[in-house]
Formats: C-alpha cells, structure tokens, sequence
C-alpha cells in the first residue's frame, strides 16, 4: 500500500550546433542549402534594422521599443518551422525577426514603433497578431485560434511567443491548461533570455527550468538551446508536426539571453554585471551559423559582405519610406474602434474637427 | 406565441443563433451536461454537441481570452461567466484586447464575441452574487453594453448581440431570470443594440432604468397612477453603451424631470452618466433637478440585509414625488 | 552535446490506512489515542453538522451553501497538524470542518450561511480568514500571510485550502509561483475532490495528478488519499515541519470525493453517473477510522453511540442559539467599510434612515 | 527647502515611511535594484534590503493578492503597478477581497495597503502606457482613490495614504513624474484624504480637475485672467473617492460655472460622477449648464495622434468661454 509513485517526468534539453558552428549530424534538420542561406540573411537583416531602429530612437524619431540583439535563432528558427499564409503567430514584442521573416513591411514596423497606427495594418492572407504588450494575456488567444482550427478541421499550428518573466503571469497558466485539455494545435515558445527588465530568471520562478512547466499541464516540454538555430528549427518543426497531426501542444523554452537593454528606455548596467553578459556575447547566434556556414562552404568573407549590404539597402529603403509618409489624420482616431461609429463617436469626431480646425 | 421566462427565452435566442450559423459558439464553466447553473444553456449541448457547447476549465480570464482568439478566427463566442461577480477576472482581457482588436489591426481581426453574465441582487444569494457593476464594462471604450429587462427583450437583444461584428457584455438580471413569462414570438428576431425604449408613457416626470429595475419603475408608476399622484413615462436603457441619448434624455426633455434607477453603488455607476448628460442636454427643459435611486457604496449585503440596500417601489415613489413636488 | 537530461521528476501518494482500518504501522503519524479520538469526534460534529445544514436549507432558514460530505479527513487532517492560535488557516469554501476544528462557534457558521454578516466574526486569537468563495483567489493572501510570519520571525505555517477546478485559475499559479520564489511557509492543500460543480477532473487539466503542478514552481508535490486521515495529517505534518524549518512551501492533493451535490442549489444527477459515485461511497473516511478505532479497542459500539449524541446535542445548541438571533440593524451596512465612514456613507445611511423610518 | 519633482517626492515619502515604521514594505516589478522604471523607488532597497523592498514576479494579480495578505498580517505594503494599463489583473484582487476584508471579517481582518501606479497620456508612450482609467477604481466600494497633482502633494498624499487604514489606489500622473520642481518640505507631513483644494481663487466659473489636468486649467485661468476674459477658479480633486464634494461643489455653488476636466474616456468616467454631484447639489446655482472636456470613447490613441485626445490649454479656454457667454 504505502508510497507510490504516480508519476516520473524528465526534461531534456536539444543542442545541434555548438559555438564553433559544428552540428550533431544526427539531430541535424532537414534543411537545404537555399533555406539556411535564408535563414542567415533573416538573422542578418533583423539585427541591422534593430541597431538601425536604436539609432532612430535615439534620434528621437523612434518611440521606447524592445530590441532582440541575441534571440534572433530563437524566435526566427521557430517561426521558420511554421507555414506562412496557413500557421498563425501570436507574438508577444520582442520577436521583429519573425514579423520580417514573414513579410511584415519594415517601413511598418518603423511607423508603430514611431506611435503612427497605420503601421499596424496586417499583410494581406498573413495570419499574424499585432504587437501584444500586456505580458503573457495573448497566449490565450492563441488558445482560440488553435482551437478554431482545429474545429475547422484546419491542421494548422498557432505559434505564441513570450519571455521568462511571462510564465509569471496567471494568463500563461490558463492558457497552458487550456492548450492541454482540449489538446490544441499551439506551441508555446518561452524565450527565456534570464531577464524581465531587471528582475533575472532565478527570481522570476524556482523551478530549475521553464520546460518543466509543461508537465503542470500534462504536455510535453522541451529546453533548446536557443542561440542555436538549428536546434530551435527542430524542435519546434517536431513540435509542429506534433500538433498538425492531432498530437496537442508543446512548450519550448529557447534558453538564450537578451544581449541588449530591455527597451530603449532601460539601463542594463544598473542591474547587470558584465560577468553576467559577456559569457553570452560569445553565443551570438548569428555568427555561430556563419561559422557552420563557412565550413560548409556556404558562405565566405564575400558572401558575409554581400548579405550585410543587402540587408543595409532594405533598411535603407525601410528608413526612406517611413520618411515619406504623410502625417496620420486625426480623424483616424475614430477609426475601428466598431464596424461602425456610434452616434457618441461621431458627436466626439465633431469635437475634434472643431480642435482641428475643420469643424465649423 | 409560447410563454417564455427569460431563462428560456436565451436559451432559445441560442439554440437558433447556434442553429443559423454555424460559427456561434457557447462556452463557459458547466454550461454543457449541467445546462449552466440557471440552466440558461439547457438542451444546447445534446443538440450542438460538445465541439460548440464548450465546458471549459474554471478560468475566467482564459474563457474570455480564448474567445478573443476563436474570434480572431472566424467564430463568434458567447461566453458565460457564470456570475458578474467572477467575471473581474476577464476584465484585462476585455479592456486590454476585446476592445482594441479591430483598432489594433487596422480592421483586420475583429472581436465579435458575446460575454453573457447574471448580474444584480434580490435572489438571497452569497457573497459576491449580486452584484452590479455595469460602470465597469460600460466605460471601456470598444465594447458595447447591453441588459434586458424581460424575455422579450432579453432574445431580441442576444441575438443582435451575437450578429454584432464587435464585443458585447450582456448583463442578465438574475432577478428576473423566472420572475415573470411574457409571449416570445418563436422565430428569431433582433432587438437593434444602442436603442432604448420607452416601456411606459407618461407626461409628469421620466424613470429611467434598465435590468431588474424597469419592473420596480414600471410598478411604481403605474401605482402612482392608481393613486392620481402622476403619469410618469419609463425608459428602458437596454443599451448602456453605446448610449440611446436621442430616447433616453428626450424623453426627460419632454417630462422635465428625471428619477435615475439602479442597483449600483452610487459612486461612478451609470446613474452618473445618465446624470451627467441630462445635464448636458437637458438641464434647460428640466422643472427640478435630477434625482437618483441606488445602492450604497458599501459591499453588497449578504441576504439578511439585501433588500434595504435595493432600490424598491416605495422608495421609487418616494423620490419621485419629490421631483413632482418642487 | 545534443539531448541531455537537464531534470527528472517523480510524484508520490501516501497511504497509512486502508479501508478496513489496517495501518502501516512504518508510516502511522504520531497520535496519542485521545488525539485520534479528538479527530474523530470533530469528523463526525461535521458531519452531522452538514446534515442538519441541508435540513435548514431545505426549510428555507439557510441559503445556498456547499456541503462538506466525504472530504472531513482531508481538511480536518491537515488542519490537525497546525497549531491554532499561531499558524493561519485560509480557506475556500468548502472547509466547515476546519472552521469547527479551531472552535469557530456553529452558530456563527449558521448565521453566515443565513446571509447575517453577525456570523463572520473572526474569534479571539484565532488566526483564520473568513470564507472565500471566488475561486483560488484566497491562495494569494496565503503567501502575503506566510511571508509577513517569515519577516517577523515567527516560526508560523500558513495552509490555504482549495478545489481541483481551483487549480485552473491564474491566480492558483501565481501563488505557488511566488510561494517557490520565496521559498515561503505555506502548504497548499488541494483538496481534489473530482468535481467543479459538473466538471470532472480530466476536463480541468490534462496532468494525471494535481501534486505534479508543483513541479512547474519548483517546490515538492504530493498526492495523499484524502479520505485517511492519518496519511493527510502525516503529510501535512510533514509539510509543515518543512516550512516551519525554512524548508518553503508544498503542494498536497488530497485525492478524495464530493459526495454530496455542489451546493444546496446543484443537482448532481444532472451530470454525474451512480458508478461514478457509488465507489467512493464506501471509502468514507469516518466508518473508516472508526474501523481502524474499533481494531485498536478505542471504541466500541457505546462509543460510537455516545460520540454522535454528543454531536447532536452540540448542533442542536446551536441551532437553538441561532435561531434566537435577534434581527440584525441594517445600519451595519454602513458598519466596516471603512474604519471611519466617510461623509458619503453618513449621508447614505441618513437615506437609509429615512427607509427604516428612523429618519425624521 | 529642496526643490524637487514629483518622482522625487515620492521617492523621499516611501523613504521616510519606511524608517518611521518598519511595517512599510515596497513591492512589484523592478522595484529593487532598478528602482522601478520611473526611477520613483530608487534607493530604496539599498537603504531597507531586499526584505522590505521586494522584487516580485511579473504578475499584478499576486502582488496585490500578496500585499492583502501581508496587510492582514500587520504590514502597509506599498505595491507598485508598473503602469496603470497593466494594473488590470489586479481589479479581482481589489473589488472580491481588499475593499471587503474588513467587512467580511466584521472588522477583524484590515488592509491598509497602497496600490501606486503611473497614469495618463502625455509621454509618447507605447500602447497600454497611457490610460485614464480612475473611475473603475473610484466605483468600488471600500477602496479610495487619490490622485496627487504636484510634488508637493503626492508627498503629504502618499504619506497619508500609507498610513490610512483602508485600502488606497494611488494614481501618479506620470506627465506630471519631472515635469515641474517645487519645494518640497524635508520633513514629514500628511495632507488628509478626501480633501480637495481650491489651486486658484475665482469667481466666474470652476474648472475642475484633477492629477495632470490641473496644470492645465490653472495655465488656462491664467491666461484667461492675463487676457481679462474672466478669473476663474480652479479645484483639484486630489481624492476621487471619498469625494470632497463640500470644497468642489461648493466653488460651483459659489461661481455658478462649472467646466470639468479629465483625460478619460467621458463615458461613467469620473467626471460623469462630478456632474452628476453638481446635478444634485449646485444645479439651483447654475448660471450655465456644467461643462465637460475629456478624452475620447476611442482606444487611447498612439503618440503620434495622442495630443488629439488629451484636453489642452486651449480647449479648456474655449469650453469655460462658452459657460461664461451662456
Ligand atoms: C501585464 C504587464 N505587466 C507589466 C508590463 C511591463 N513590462 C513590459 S516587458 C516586462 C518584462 C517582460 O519580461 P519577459 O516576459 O521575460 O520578456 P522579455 O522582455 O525578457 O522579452 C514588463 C514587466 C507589461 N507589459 N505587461
Ligand atoms: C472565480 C470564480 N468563478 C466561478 C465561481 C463559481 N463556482 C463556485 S464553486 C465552483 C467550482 C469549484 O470547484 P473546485 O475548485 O473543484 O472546488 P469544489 O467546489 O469541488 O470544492 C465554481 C465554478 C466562483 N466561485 N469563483
Ligand atoms: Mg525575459
Ligand atoms: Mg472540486
């Protein structure tokens, strides 16, 4: 009678590249050449606009927004997994890499990220969610959306991505239970960068990893190494086929770090020692794949230019179009907040003609 | 035409929404086998089956969120939250989400769900179960906010909820629930959302309610009247927001008194607003100044204590004379 | 390098006694045989309590309330094995042994469950919070509670007290996560009784047991039968020890049955099988201690007589008492507000007045 | 004296409260090290240790359900909310147990906790940085509301606060945060709750307003009397609920004029409640209907559109123009 055990659990953690760019041919994804050369120019592309974008802030020109110097393998590997036009991405703010990876036009990214709403508008058949800042509260929407396909008999995936600091929040908990027990299409993908702001990932929870927070909820959880492209396209392409074929949801947790500060308007040095950053300056993913790539004779010292000058030009030409757009009407502001205004809303669009001048 | 309780007559409201398209679907805490603990959601999961008559975990915040993202993908939700007095948990959800979808994707993803929830006191429930706080919702800019005050109203009105292409909070007035059976027609008929109505005519003086307390108004002007102290008109807000102000305050602008009704703790409850626009638009029409009925800002007493913090006929009455008296 | 085992989990259940009242002896909880009586006899008070509730209900003299049938080992165990007047109890709602237990008067618990405010008195020195019923959300002031006797010093155990479906809410998570990240004195009880009104438990959560959620916060979970008392208090003992030794928090579900309906205003048979209930019939933990007595010559069947005329009499003194409440002043509304009223309430109970015909 | 900003002023209340009693504790997200995002716990925990002055989990819902508990336990926990916009999750905690522990416990169990947080518009803030949502705070029962307008203030306020018994929402305007440096007394001092202030003397109409709206007004009675359209008096609320209507409705009752001022969403916000006040208690002194400048009933608009929403000198001007030319 006694004691028994119930249950036992154990939480593993996928690397495939190590920090030289050599890979366990074994666990090594089924990724052609074109595809890895891509997923390069993507990492490439988001670092520069996001240094670009910081320049801009500083410059006044750019509202506070959150960097992702660091994590770009962790969020772009996973979405890359996806199928666009048919998978759903439910992103939280720190993941720019996948909305580009998708086809988010960066001037777009540019204009909400300067406080102008037009930037928000979704790309035509791109099934993604807009920016969500209240932390964790957009996991369950994905729990919607993955249940609606399923109901549809879509076998389409929802991916939603958060940080460490998310898995605090009592939203991520319901929406985890909820993936579990009705079995969904979802994957939750934690980027466990070890901050929220200033607060590290030892005071955020006591549990040793954020993986095993799946087993609350009687789904599979798995830690990756998240500066690891390959190893984040795997895991979250097992996690994918998983949830197409009926088998339910997968936690992620990509261990990676946030090489910047939290946002533009955060200083890192008042709670963080170099000894804690450096170590993690050296896990860049994105040299790491032009390491593999250059032994695999992919990519040379040229090929390294001609990829970082591509990506300038983009962001060149990003930068020129946000400039050009003409002021936002004020007007807008009356804009979808219903299908249609309520007489309230067009009594207040007639204040505000009045304020600007038009009324009267 | 069958004679409904306005227990029956939503779940008849969803048993045809649910029936007309198929994207309706209901979810909530033991709205399935069980038929909801008012037994609003009787009969629907033998018919729609489980796939749409939804048994969620205990989750308020989740059943709201989870119905945003059904939304997002082409469903229309009405969400049980099985009191108004656990719905707070949802309330992120609703201001932070519901509410800004649309705006937030430049008209992409849209929210067109419903969140049904019993509200308001005199059933002799615990703690927490008779409640009013409508302000709440009412306030939250992107979300409309409707109550029905009897059966007819109460199907009209869901089921122009559930058509609604935006969020809806749907307060049902637990009180009424089986209090009384009116003649529902039985095909399916909307009530327009943002319309008021003017339940009572009258020429001395404007009560203006909605929920429980359109009966206790409608009582206490027609007692008035048995007794020759007036003709009092009624209005039925039905749609807190968006305001119905053309009906509502015309029709204080018409009597030149007004009486506000509710069951909420006065302070920053929709009785302010109503106030607050009659000031705006009709304070040059009015006799006397404007009066209201409601709660106290204390917590809602337990039981024993309800009733004397419950607006009733007497005190309507009371209130009201002295509008006509100044 | 690639797939490593970074954790590994296991989730006991502890059993001393068996249905027949055969214990393990290796496991049996120090109890001194007035002690196991002591435990028995406020099993059995609550039960008749219980009973005679749902007589009261029945004629109209109590509003709804929950019944505690077949769940009397499982809170009163575990509040056995605190200490009344020094460690905190805060419960949901569905703990009315508990409350007897620390001497809560039971016409105090008639009165509330009459809806008369009177009731909810808290007794002198007795460090209990009222009922809560909106669900999970009493586990948060457990972890304030526990970390204020951590500050102070004290070597004090908070216990909170919820259900399975409780387990779903956001705010359950939060607790146990900041219960961990503060490696606080409380112990969770999840007194896992199958049932949220009609949901069963593998529609609340995909995990096989509750006590596994305790390894997404990093502190230990453990699943106890719920309807044998020993092994409740042996674990709660245990768990309190730990936490009253700095040793922080623990999760314990006890895996017991509602045998009753919901509340008085549920009907079970809506939604709930004779073969799902019929079995759990038989493990009631009250004829099952009595066993385990009447083997070891603690009672017979005079005792078992003497002990429910006991109970009888106690309830029927209460009832009497209750019933000669006299009425209570609605002015009290305006009672406890605030520790001062404010000029508003002034002028409301002044309304309130003139309602009651005191006014003018 | 030292001059200092409001972010200051605050700091240096928190500092003198938690050496003056060691039940004061400070908690919520990023409060320790980084002393908080505005900067407004800096130093904090260097001076009381990471026991006092708690880093938490990013979770609102538990701070404040902690802070009940550890109030119920014997300490006055400060807790911040990082931004208003996200002090949402908090609302159940607030409305089911802080407002009703003393209640439900007939006394025996108290909250004297303060939930401080940033509000309002006027930083070019993200979405969700920038919200006015006072009211929904100021309807619940058994909570009060304040909301500080300068440095001054939000000092004696917060230390008043602290050390009230009940539950206290502290909303900090934060265009308010380093906008204005005034002096500010070393020592400690309490400015009562509940207790408006007439900011400026007037007699041809009242503007009333409160946090950073204040500013606004006085700017537009100054330049109304430079310009000699009229002096206007101005009242800053200070304390949404428990209301001072003697000192807010009493300058309306004295002017006769009335233009409210906020930053919310006008409908059941907290100038509905005002009006509705100046309905019930000034209208026979009315010599103009009372007025209301607020936001919209939109979502808050983006930087780029926000100046659109929020009220400016302006737009005050002309609003008490038309009450004066009534
Ligand atoms: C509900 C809520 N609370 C607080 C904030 C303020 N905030 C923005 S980001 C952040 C930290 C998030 O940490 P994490 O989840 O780890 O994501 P990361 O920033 O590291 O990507 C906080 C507290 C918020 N946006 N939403
Ligand atoms: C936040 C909240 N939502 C809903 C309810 C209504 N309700 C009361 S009890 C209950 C089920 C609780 O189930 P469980 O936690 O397992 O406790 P049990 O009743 O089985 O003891 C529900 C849904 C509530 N009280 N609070
Ligand atoms: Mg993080
Ligand atoms: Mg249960």
């Amino acid at each position: 009678m006694p004691v028994t055990t119930l249950a036992q659990f154990s939480i593993e953690r996928v690397e495939v590249m190590d920090h030289q760019g050599n890979v366990d041919e074994s666990l090594m994804p089924d990724l052609s050449e074109e595809q890895i050369r891509h997923l390069y120019e993507m990492m490439v592309l988001t670092r520069q606009f996001d240094d670009r974008m910081l320049k801009l802030q500083r410059q006044g020109r750019l509202g506070t927004f959150a960097r992702v110097m660091g994590q770009e393998a962790a969020h772009i590997g996973t979405t890359y997994a996806l199928e666009k036009g048919k998978d759903w991405l439910i992103p939280a703010f720190r993941e720019t890499g996948a909305f580009i990876l998708w086809g988010t036009p960066l001037e777009d990214i540019l204009a909400v990220n300067a406080g102008d709403e037009r930037g928000q508008k979704i790309g035509e058949g791109v099934r993604v969610l807009p920016v969500s800042i209240p932390i964790a509260t957009h996991l369950l929407h994905a729990t919607g959306i993955a249940w609606a396909m399923k109901q549809k008999g879509e076998d389409a995936v929802a991916l939603t991505v958060f940080g460490d600091g998310a898995t605090s929040e009592g939203d991520f908990s319901e929406a985890m239970n909820f993936g579990g027990v009705f079995k969904l299409p979802v994957i939750f993908l934690c980027q466990n960068n070890q901050w929220a702001i200033s607060v590290p990932y030892h005071k955020q929870t006591a549990a040793t990893t954020v993986a095993q927070k799946a087993i609350a909820y009687g789904m599979p959880g798995v830690q990756v190494d998240g500066n690891d492209i390959f190893a984040v396209y795997r895991v979250a392409k097992e996690a994918a086929d998983r949830a197409r074929s009926g088998g339910g949801p997968t936690l992620i947790e990509a261990h990676t770090y946030r090489l910047s500060d939290h946002t533009t308007s955060d200083d890192a040095r008042r709670y963080r020692t170099a000894e804690d950053l450096d170590p993690w300056l050296e896990k860049d993913p994105i040299p790491r794949l032009a390491r593999y790539m250059e032994k695999q004779g992919m990519l040379d010292e040229d090929g390294v230019v001609q990829v970082r000058e591509q990506a300038t030009q983009k962001v060149a030409d990003a930068v020129k179009a946000f400039e050009e757009l003409e002021p936002a009407d004020p007007e807008r502001i009356f804009d979808n907040v219903f299908a249609e205004r309520t007489p309230n809303l067009e009594e207040q669009l007639r204040w505000l003609k009045f304020r600007t001048g038009e009324g009267r | 035409m069958a004679r409904l309780n306005m227990v029956q007559a939503i779940d008849q409201a969803l048993q045809q929404e649910m029936e007309r398209d198929d994207t309706v679907i209901v979810l909530g805490e033991d709205v399935g086998k069980d038929g909801g603990v008012f037994r609003v959601t009787e009969g629907l999961v033998e018919r729609f089956g489980e796939n749409r008559v939804i048994d969620t975990p205990l989750a308020e915040s989740a059943i709201l969120g989870f119905s945003i993202g059904a939304a997002i993908a082409g469903f229309r939700p009405v969400a049980e939250m099985q009191f108004s007095g656990f719905s707070y948990p949802a309330f992120d959800q609703m201001v932070s989400h519901a509410g800004r979808m649309r705006k937030r994707s430049q008209g992409t993803w849209t929210v067109p769900l419903v969140m049904r929830t019993p509200y308001g006191g005199g059933i002799r429930a615990l703690e927490h179960h008779s409640e009013s706080m409508e302000a709440i919702w009412a306030h939250i800019p992107g979300i409309k906010t409707v109550i029905p005050s009897d059966p007819y109203d109460a199907k009209g009105l869901l089921i122009a909820a559930i058509r609604d292409p935006d969020p809806v909070v749907f307060y049902e007035p637990k009180r009424v629930y089986r209090a009384i059976k009116m003649e529902v027609p039985e095909e399916s008929y909307e009530i327009p959302l943002g319309k008021a109505q003017v339940v009572r005519e009258g020429s001395d003086a404007t009560l203006i309610a909605w929920g429980a307390q359109v009966r206790t108004c409608k009582a206490a002007a027609e007692q008035m009247s048995a007794e020759k102290r007036g003709e009092v008109e009624v209005v039925d807000v039905r749609t807190l927001n968006p305001f119905d102000r053309e009906t509502v305050i015309g029709s204080v602008r018409k009597t030149g008194r007004a009486v506000v009704v509710s069951e909420e703790p006065p302070t920053v409850s929709f009785t302010s607003e109503i106030m607050a626009q009659i000031m705006e638009h009709a304070i040059l029409k009015l006799e006397a100044p404007a009066r209201r009925v409601t709660g106290f800002d204390t917590p809602t007493p337990l039981a024993k204590l309800e009733d004397w913090f419950l607006p009733d006929v007497d005190l309507v009455i009371r209130e009201t004379l002295k509008t006509l008296e100044f």
